[in-house]
């Protein structure tokens, strides 16, 4: 519970849990069908719970996971989110859309700790007064079993679980001599396209004033393109940087990993970037070490350079690419999903402390939304206030809801990079949180869309889709 | 904070036996931004809503509350209640403290409380919210009718007749569709062209009906009231104002093709008129069969190899010249009647058909049963000429087949089966009908005495049961099935198989791409709801008849047609439409322009706007919601990322508003 | 340093009741508070012309104005203070509070900044040039000027808007025409002139040079929109007026009003704390980051 | 040496602590959490994690500046407002093994905290607040204190100074506060060698030559404060992705927010940090954005940390402690782009010239 809800509750003078005490349930409701089913509950004289507080929608597909998290920061200690059975939406397919984030939501919620006894999803029509009663005390004991709304805990002095390493093997060693081979063909490489005219500015790596860390630069000189850099403190996703550069230039070519194509085709897919603008450069790379280890995404990877890149550099030498071949197969066994079933094995007040842990670290600076290739919007919906969408304070209030909605717009969408979690100065496993949910799109829509000309999995759907935890 | 009138409904007893109505009007007044609270044993009545105009001119009250009954019930009396006061009707909020609250909870306690926190989210709600005035769409008062089978016909002819002009597009040369094939209708035996050919003749004559026939509609865009559709005319080569319909040039054409309003059971020549009561009544030239059509010239006729029809053509109707025009028209409503194929798919070719020419489908047979037919509506098989003495009929060729057909029931099957065994037995009464079944589906009217007329009168064998193979043997076809009544192998020699196969729409349903209307997996159009909105689309203004939607027969194609047309009708009684304003914006300065939302739209609402500088340099692209066409699901909005969309009347900033009075209770309550 | 228990809360504001408003355009709008507590009243030292308050709609948040009516002293009178403040409901807060009504609460902390030197202007000719809602930063000092004409020369008073509609303090210039030695000048944009107007038509620093007023002994007091103050400036450059002749207020973005949440400065200039009022020779000084 | 002195190995700086722990202040140290070293309270003094370098992740400044703050609340009652000053003073606490720049940083809060008118929350905890440094026995490769006019060991704002030395500490009383924080407890220590003076400033030297960077001269405030308008800026900047981790992890940023968070029946308004890299920290609500572009938003962090003083400050707001140059995602670092744009600014005036 938050300072405010604290203070709310003392303004109402409650105790911690009276005898007696009944749960407030807050129910996201549709226009059309549930509403409509709850007010045949009333016609036919039913009797349920007084526990629920309706709030009514058009259509599911109106209610934003961050409602879901509001009435919960607001004190409630269960939503119920209802709507019509699939086939029947007044939209037609607004349920079906909302199905899918709501499974993905849920897969958060679970991950994340919450008691899942307080979240509940439900299909009740209008025909259905009986059904609406019955989910209605079918939830409210649940709630109640689950108890009020807790604090956020203290983990003081708690040791936390204990992941297992990430392992593999990682991209193979470039030797001293080819890692010199490849940076000459890169700076040479760059400063031919400079040259040409094929690119205006060069995205690519430069030596910074850390041991071993390269930085960004956007070279666009024949001097800056001497002092480019490739190796394993190549840590930054350049292609976050695609869009500032293509405003300098109306080509740019850009350094780029295997790893860090996929973030490109999303921002193709969303619009963000044009294809042709671009001028990919593959290079074979060695991994990358962010704090001496191997990153966990470098475990399962090869190093070689993603085929569809227009030229590929390795230490042999430059070549034209862009096949449009697939890239090598993703790495099955991520060394990620380790530890993603390691928390997963946790008990849900476990995994609660784990993570609350972790986001009463939170900063709030926002770092891993300004290096995620996928954060472009013009005004972040954490710096919104009418409403205020995301509490502005940096405690439990805020930081909670800023993690779990930088998270849901990345569902279906992050690539994996791990930038955020990278750049994260309080070191949050944003890594773990995205990947287990790339995990569950996966598991619940198929591959989760990543090509251009797909829709990404949280605006398909399909009728068949899965929804075990519907009432 | 506004300044909130809040008045509570006793509702009689209702409300106020359950909910301790001065609590909640006390509780209220606690409420920031309530500046006066009121109760009323029945706040709907006249006195009541009186209360409230008065509350509203006396204090200058810019929002209400009513916390009665469902919102379902008087949402309407109340918004019209503050109008009359001078408020927008927008800025009135229900709490519903009746079915949900006094009617389902016994505990006065408990419901008083649900009661006063409903009343709080509906003010805090409500303090959010902001005038909303109807959108208006105004309405270009023509009709398309898409396809000119009876269907269509029919709700042109309906649409026209009451004084809506309406602009008929049929793909084939001549009118008539499917249904002018047939040879009499079941269950009173009708002629069907009888009946058909009187309505055609009407369409052509019709003076508020433009027909453009063998037209095909490429390309639709706009909403409701305001469509605007590209049609292309395929060149005839014949001028149709000239054309005597003589037949001349066809007797001189050398080119001979089969006929495929025959089912090509009979041929025709390149040059030709579909059937002799064909409207328009006028010959086609079938370029891809003509002889000049080989010559491969860039305008297609300018190098003419034969030219035999245009030299006997006395009116020089012909004209080799003649291109493919597109024309456009600006209509409101749009009726979709593009009707059914039949589908001869694993079943029907596993029956032997297209394998032994006497196996044929039930158009085939009912050609041959026309009197207007290739045989002059005598039976006769296809193979030899022969009249066939054993014929077995193959109902749910496809249909009901979820493995190798079509899941669905293709209905009228059943029908036509028993019709085409009884005028068996009536034209060669020497023969026998078998008709393999599942199950009989006579449900309409008469149709059952009519399915027990072929069994009993007629002595149609039914077996019940599916067939496993047909095969030739000795000139016979062998038909092998079970009879799953009695458990045995059934084996019949026939000399002709008639099979029922599937309905399908017309080239799958691909006519939903154009209009951007739903199908489903089969390709039948969808209807806005199954139940209640069965001949309305998702898209407003767009509107369904016939098989094109689900497989029918002909009294509900045309009531459907019917059903349509009035819908229509109904849209083009209107100057301009006034939509529910409770739509989606998008925030365009701050769209990215990921079109997420374009792509989660059911209604195609989302458009994509070019944004340019003061140079006229393309930028970007953001997205549009157009209010004529957007139905306010809220899809969109939260698909956006960054909050950019919001929904009218359910704006994010009344739901958070609400939810923050949703949290515990002060102490006004903490009894 | 005062021991930290003795320190106030410098951000617990007073309470004050909407006494009544007035709308000046659509969508700008002035409010008149007066104190909710008479002990918070009694308390109240009044404030200087220029200087600026914050208010608070509590719910939404605080928002600054300049206090826009005549300043209010301690020594002044019987009548309880009344500050006045006039907004354009543009944001969440201004928003807020254009939703709220008579009689309803709002916050207010303040009187912060320096203020403008009306003292050393006596003798003076003055001049008051508005832009759109420009004038409420001024409208304290000016009718303090009327109120005290006696002490000055000429006052004119330039009101210069987009349109007939956006110009603000409409029903109240005849008021400020009506005091002896002071003369009114109405402008409107070109093409925002209505039916009936009868004021001038012309970009503002247009209408100002046309004026051909003598620079001697002339104190020029703008407040407007960045476009039409610089426009502004660069006329009364030609017109021969120099910097120090030239006063105006800086209008950034403030969040504490006592010069500590680091948003409001413009180089090392500290808006709420130093400013808000500067010469022109002043904000020459400064780096342009306004 | 005159001042009181003590050498006290590990165990007796453990028990020391864990008196301190059991008695009336919290105490607060670097802590190992989740991997990651962060000052938080301490249940034990075994948590606390005193090494001769290294550092916390960030500063402790949110013991003094809380990320989020309410500086009242508030609750509705109809039209009526019932406003509730926030408690305090607070528990008297120490931060305990603060770094040298983070105790400087505190010092830079205090000048914006304290001077003019007075924070009355940061003033009460300031006031209730002891704090005892931990001096740098080595320097990290992101270290450039000296750099920017501090010290290893730098006394600025300490009340004690722990000094690493031959695998001890030496722990020096600074202040009145400080020796009333050692009290009785210094009973049973040893005194410090007679050299101990100069050996702390050997360890100074040798520190300090570990810094490989170049100092900053005093008299860049003024070439950067007047290369305001140079067109470096934007190239300087060119790779600030506008996260805020400099400003957070800063021990002398000092930027807020303040917002109202509520709901329908009462609220609280919220001090929150906020930084001057971010977009809408200057946003106007008529869209209108003094700080439109990213080299104008890092001019604004470079310049109030180098140029921008106080009259009387004769000191850059930059404390030298490297955290932002370590953790920045883009890899910018500060002491870099500070020399780099005093050097063109003075190559623009230069050019000027010619």
């Amino acid at each position: 519970m938050s300072d405010l809800q604290t203070s709310a509750v003392r303004h109402a003078g409650a105790a911690a849990v009276p005898d007696g005490w009944q749960p407030q349930i807050v129910a996201l409701v549709c226009n059309w069908c549930t509403y409509t089913g709850a007010d045949m509950a009333g016609t036919t004289r039913l009797e349920y719970p007084a526990t629920v507080r309706m709030v009514r929608f058009p259509c599911t597909g109106r209610m934003s996971p961050l409602m879901i998290l509001r009435a919960f920061e607001q004190g409630a200690d269960g939503v119920l989110v209802s709507g019509c059975h699939p086939g029947d939406c007044h939209y037609v397919q607004g349920n079906l859309v909302a199905r899918r984030r709501f499974t993905i939501f849920r897969s958060l919620m679970d991950f994340l700790g919450i008691d899942l006894r307080r979240l509940h999803f439900a299909w009740v029509s209008a025909a259905e007064g009986h059904k609406w009663a019955r989910v209605v005390k079918d939830v409210s004991a649940a709630v109640t079993a689950a108890g009020p709304l807790p604090r956020p805990p203290a983990a003081d002095g708690w040791e936390g679980p204990a992941l297992p390493a990430a392992e593999g093997d990682g991209p193979e060693e470039i030797s001293a001599a080819d890692a010199e081979a490849l940076r000459d063909h890169l700076r040479r490489t760059a400063a031919e396209l400079l040259e040409s005219g094929r690119a205006g500015v060069v995205i690519g790596h430069r030596r910074g004033s850390l041991p071993g860390r390269l930085v960004p630069v956007m070279a666009a000189t024949a001097a800056e393109c001497r002092e480019l850099e490739w190796g394993e403190g190549a840590l930054n996703n350049l292609v976050t940087y695609a869009a500032t550069a293509l405003q300098r230039a109306e080509k740019a070519a850009l350094v780029v990993k295997a790893c860090e194509l996929h973030a490109l085709t999303g921002l193709i897919r969303e619009g963000q970037v044009a294809r042709e603008r671009l001028l990919l450069v593959g290079l074979q790379c060695p991994g990358v070490r962010p704090e001496g280890a191997l990153a966990a995404k470098c475990l399962g990877c090869s190093g070689a350079p993603h085929p569809a890149c227009d030229l590929l550099l390795t230490p042999a030498g430059v070549s034209e690419g862009g096949s449009g071949a697939a890239a090598p197969a993703a790495d099955t066994d991520d060394a990620r999903d380790r530890q993603i079933a390691a928390i997963e094995s946790l008990p849900a007040g476990e995994r609660w402390l784990y993570w609350q842990r972790q986001f009463a670290r939170c900063l709030r600076c926002y770092a891993c939304r300004a290096v995620c290739p996928l954060c472009y919007c013009s005004t972040c919906v954490a710096d919104k206030h009418r409403p205020q969408w995301v509490p502005t304070t940096i405690d439990a209030r805020g930081n909670g809801v800023w993690n779990v909605v930088r998270a849901m717009h990345l569902a279906g969408r992050c690539t994996g990079c791990d930038e955020c979690a990278r750049v994260c100065p309080a070191d949050i496993r944003l890594d773990l949180i995205n990947r287990k949910l790339a995990l569950e799109v996966e598991r619940h829509f198929g591959a989760a869309g990543l090509e251009p000309g797909e829709k990404a999995a949280l605006v398909d759907f399909r009728m068949e889709d899965p929804e075990e935890f519907i009432l | 904070m506004a300044k909130v009138g809040v008045f509570v409904c006793h509702c009689g007893e209702n409300i106020a036996r359950n909910v301790k109505v001065q609590e909640v009007v006390d509780f209220a007044h606690e409420v920031p931004g309530a500046a006066v609270t009121e109760h009323y044993p029945y706040m709907c009545s006249a006195p009541g809503q009186q209360l409230v105009i008065d509350a509203i001119r006396e204090h200058g009250l810019d929002r209400v509350v009513i916390a009665a009954c469902s919102p379902q019930l008087h949402e309407p009396t109340f918004r019209a209640a503050a109008a009359q006061a001078g408020l927008n009707p927008h800025l009135v909020e229900i709490a519903n403290i009746r079915e949900h609250c006094s009617w389902v909870h016994r505990d006065p306690i408990a419901a008083s409380a649900k009661a006063c926190q409903t009343v709080a989210a509906a003010v805090e709600r409500v303090k959010r919210a902001k005038p909303l005035d109807p959108i208006e769409v105004p309405v270009t008062k023509r009709a398309l009718v898409i396809g000119g089978g009876v269907a269509g016909i029919r709700a042109a002819l309906d649409i026209a007749n009451s004084g809506q002009p309406v602009v008929l597009v049929e793909r084939q040369p001549s009118l008539g569709g499917n249904m002018s094939r047939l040879s009499e209708t079941f269950p009173t035996l009708d002629c069907s062209q009888c009946i058909l050919t009187p309505l055609m003749v009407q369409v052509s004559r019709h003076p508020l009906i433009e027909l453009m026939t063998y037209s095909e509609v490429e390309a639709v865009s706009g909403y409701v009231g305001n469509f605007t559709v590209r049609i292309t005319r395929k060149p005839r080569y014949v001028k149709i104002e000239d054309c005597t319909a003589c037949g001349d040039c066809a007797a001189a054409c050398p080119s001979p093709v089969a006929n495929e309003f025959d089912m090509g059971l009979s041929t025709r020549k390149a040059i030709y008129i579909p059937f002799p009561q064909a409207v328009p009544s006028t010959y086609t030239l079938d370029a891809d069969r003509c002889l000049n059509a080989n010559l491969q010239s860039p305008t297609g006729f300018r190098v003419l190899g034969c030219i035999r029809c245009a030299e006997v053509c006395k009116p020089r109707a012909i004209d080799f010249d003649m291109q493919p025009e597109v024309v456009e028209r600006r209509v409101g409503a749009i009726i979709v009647a593009t009707g059914y194929d039949l589908q001869i798919g694993q079943q029907a070719r596993e029956c032997g058909y297209g394998v032994y020419p006497d196996v044929m489908d039930g158009l085939e047979f009912e050609r041959m049963l026309s009197a207007s037919g290739p045989t002059e509506g005598e039976v006769r098989r296809p193979s030899d000429g022969k009249t066939p003495a054993d014929v077995v009929f193959i109902q749910c060729v496809g249909s009901r087949n979820p493995k190798h057909g079509v899941p669905y029931c293709s209905r009228i099957c059943c029908m036509y089966t028993a019709k085409h065994a009884l005028l068996l037995r009536h034209k060669v009464p020497e023969s026998r009908a078998f008709v393999f079944y599942m199950d009989i589906r006579a449900g309409g009217k008469g149709y059952e005495e009519f399915v027990h007329r072929a069994m009993e009168e007629e002595r149609v064998m039914y077996i019940r049961g599916r067939v496993s193979q047909v095969y030739e043997e000795d000139g016979k076809l062998k038909v092998l099935g079970v009879d799953t009544l009695s458990g045995k192998q059934v084996e019949i020699n026939a000399d002709l198989v008639v099979l029922a196969s599937a309905m399908e729409p017309t080239d799958h349903g691909m006519i939903a791409g154009t209009l951007r209307i739903a199908a489903d997996e089969h390709g039948f159009l969808k209807e806005a709801h199954p139940k209640l909105r069965p001949v309305e689309t998702l898209t407003a203004g767009i509107f369904l008849a016939g098989a094109a939607q689900a497989p029918k027969d002909i009294p509900d194609t045309v009531a459907q047609a019917s059903a349509a047309a009035a819908k229509g009708m109904e849209l083009l009684s209107h100057d301009a439409l006034e939509r529910d304003p409770t739509t989606a914006s998008v925030n365009q300065t701050a769209c990215a322009g990921c079109f997420e939302c374009l792509q989660v739209c059911p209604y195609g609402a989302i458009e994509r706007q070019e944004v340019r500088d003061r140079q006229g340099n393309l930028q970007r692209y953001v997205a549009w919601s157009n209010p004529a066409m957007c139905e306010g699901c809220g899809l969109c909005a939260v698909t956006c990322r960054g909050g950019f969309i919001d929904v009218a009347g359910y704006s994010d900033e009344q739901v958070f508003a609400q939810l923050g009075a949703l949290g515990p209770l002060p102490e006004v309550l903490g009894r | 340093m005062q021991p930290a228990e003795a320190v106030p809360n410098l951000y617990h504001p007073n309470l004050m009741r909407i006494a009544g408003f007035a709308d000046e355009t659509p969508d700008v709008r002035t409010l008149k508070l007066q104190f909710a507590d008479a002990g918070e009243a009694r308390a109240f030292t009044g404030w200087r012309p220029g200087q600026f308050g914050q208010f608070t709609v509590f719910g939404a948040g605080e928002s600054v104005f300049a206090l826009a009516n005549k300043p209010w002293h301690p020594n002044g009178g019987a009548e309880p203070p009344t500050i006045e403040c006039t907004f354009r409901a543009i944001g969440k807060v201004t928003n807020a509070l254009r939703a709220l009504s008579t009689g309803q609460t709002v916050g207010f902390r303040g009187p912060y900044g320096n203020h403008f030197p009306l003292d050393d202007w006596r003798g003076k000719h003055l001049v008051y040039i508005g832009g759109g809602i420009g004038m409420a930063a001024l409208r304290s000092a000016m009718l303090e000027t009327l109120d005290r004409k006696a002490e000055f020369g000429e006052v004119l008073i330039l009101n210069g808007a987009r349109t007939v509609a956006d110009m603000v303090y409409k029903e109240e210039m005849p008021s400020w025409q009506a005091v002896q030695g002071v003369r009114v000048v109405r402008c409107v944009d070109p093409g925002g002139e209505g039916e009936g107007w009868d004021g001038e038509v012309g970009l503002l620093p247009n209408v100002f040079e046309k004026l051909a007023l003598d620079p001697a002994d002339r104190i020029v007091v703008a407040c407007g929109p960045p476009v039409m103050l610089h426009y502004l400036f660069l006329s009364l450059g030609k017109l021969g007026y120099r910097p120090e002749q030239v006063v105006t207020t800086l209008e950034n973005k403030m969040k504490c009003g006592i010069g500590h949440c680091g948003r409001c400065y413009v180089g090392p200039f500290s808006v709420c704390r130093d400013g808000p009022v500067v010469t022109w020779a002043e904000l020459n000084e400064l780096p342009k980051d306004y | 040496m005159d001042r009181t002195a003590w050498v006290l190995n590990e165990t007796e700086l453990r028990a020391w602590l864990q008196d301190l722990i059991a008695g009336e202040r919290t105490v607060v140290a670097p802590v190992a959490e989740d991997g990651v070293v962060v000052y938080r309270p301490l249940a034990a003094a075994g948590q606390a994690v005193l090494e001769p370098r290294g550092k916390a992740r960030w500063s402790p400044k949110e013991f003094l500046f809380p990320r989020t703050e309410a500086l009242y609340s508030y609750s509705f009652k109809g039209d009526a407002v019932a406003i509730t000053d926030p408690p305090r003073p607070e528990r008297p606490q120490v931060l305990f093994g603060v770094r040298s720049c983070d105790a400087a940083g505190l010092a830079r809060l205090d000048e914006i905290f304290l001077s003019g008118r007075t924070d009355p929350l940061y003033a009460a905890r300031r006031e209730a607040t002891t704090v005892v440094t931990a001096g740098c026995a080595a320097a990290d490769p992101e270290c450039f204190c000296t750099a920017v006019g501090g010290s290893p060991v730098g006394e600025e704002a300490a009340d004690l100074q722990l000094v690493p030395l031959d695998g001890g500490w030496l722990l020096r009383v600074l202040s009145g506060k400080g020796e009333a924080l050692v009290g009785e407890a210094a009973a049973g220590w040893s005194a410090p060698p007679a050299e101990s003076g100069e050996r702390v400033a050997a360890l100074e030297r040798e520190v300090a030559a570990q810094i490989g960077r170049n100092p900053v001269p005093q008299e860049w405030a003024k070439v950067l404060e007047g290369g305001f308008a140079s067109p470096s800026w934007d190239r300087l900047a060119a790779h600030c992705l506008g996260c805020s981790i400099c400003a957070y992890v800063c021990p002398s940023c000092s930027c807020f927010d303040m917002n109202h968070e509520a709901n329908a029946w009462c609220g609280e308004q919220c001090r929150s940090w906020d930084a001057c890299t971010f977009v809408p920290f200057t946003l106007h609500a008529s869209g209108h954005n003094p700080r439109a572009t990213r080299g104008g938003r890092y001019r604004q962090r470079v310049l109030h940390k180098f140029a921008f003083t106080a009259e009387g400050e004769a000191h850059f707001r930059c404390v030298g402690c490297g955290r932002c140059v370590a953790l920045c995602p883009a890899g910018l670092d500060i002491s870099q782009i500070v020399t780099a744009a005093a050097a063109a600014i003075q190559e623009e005036g230069a050019d000027a010239a010619r």
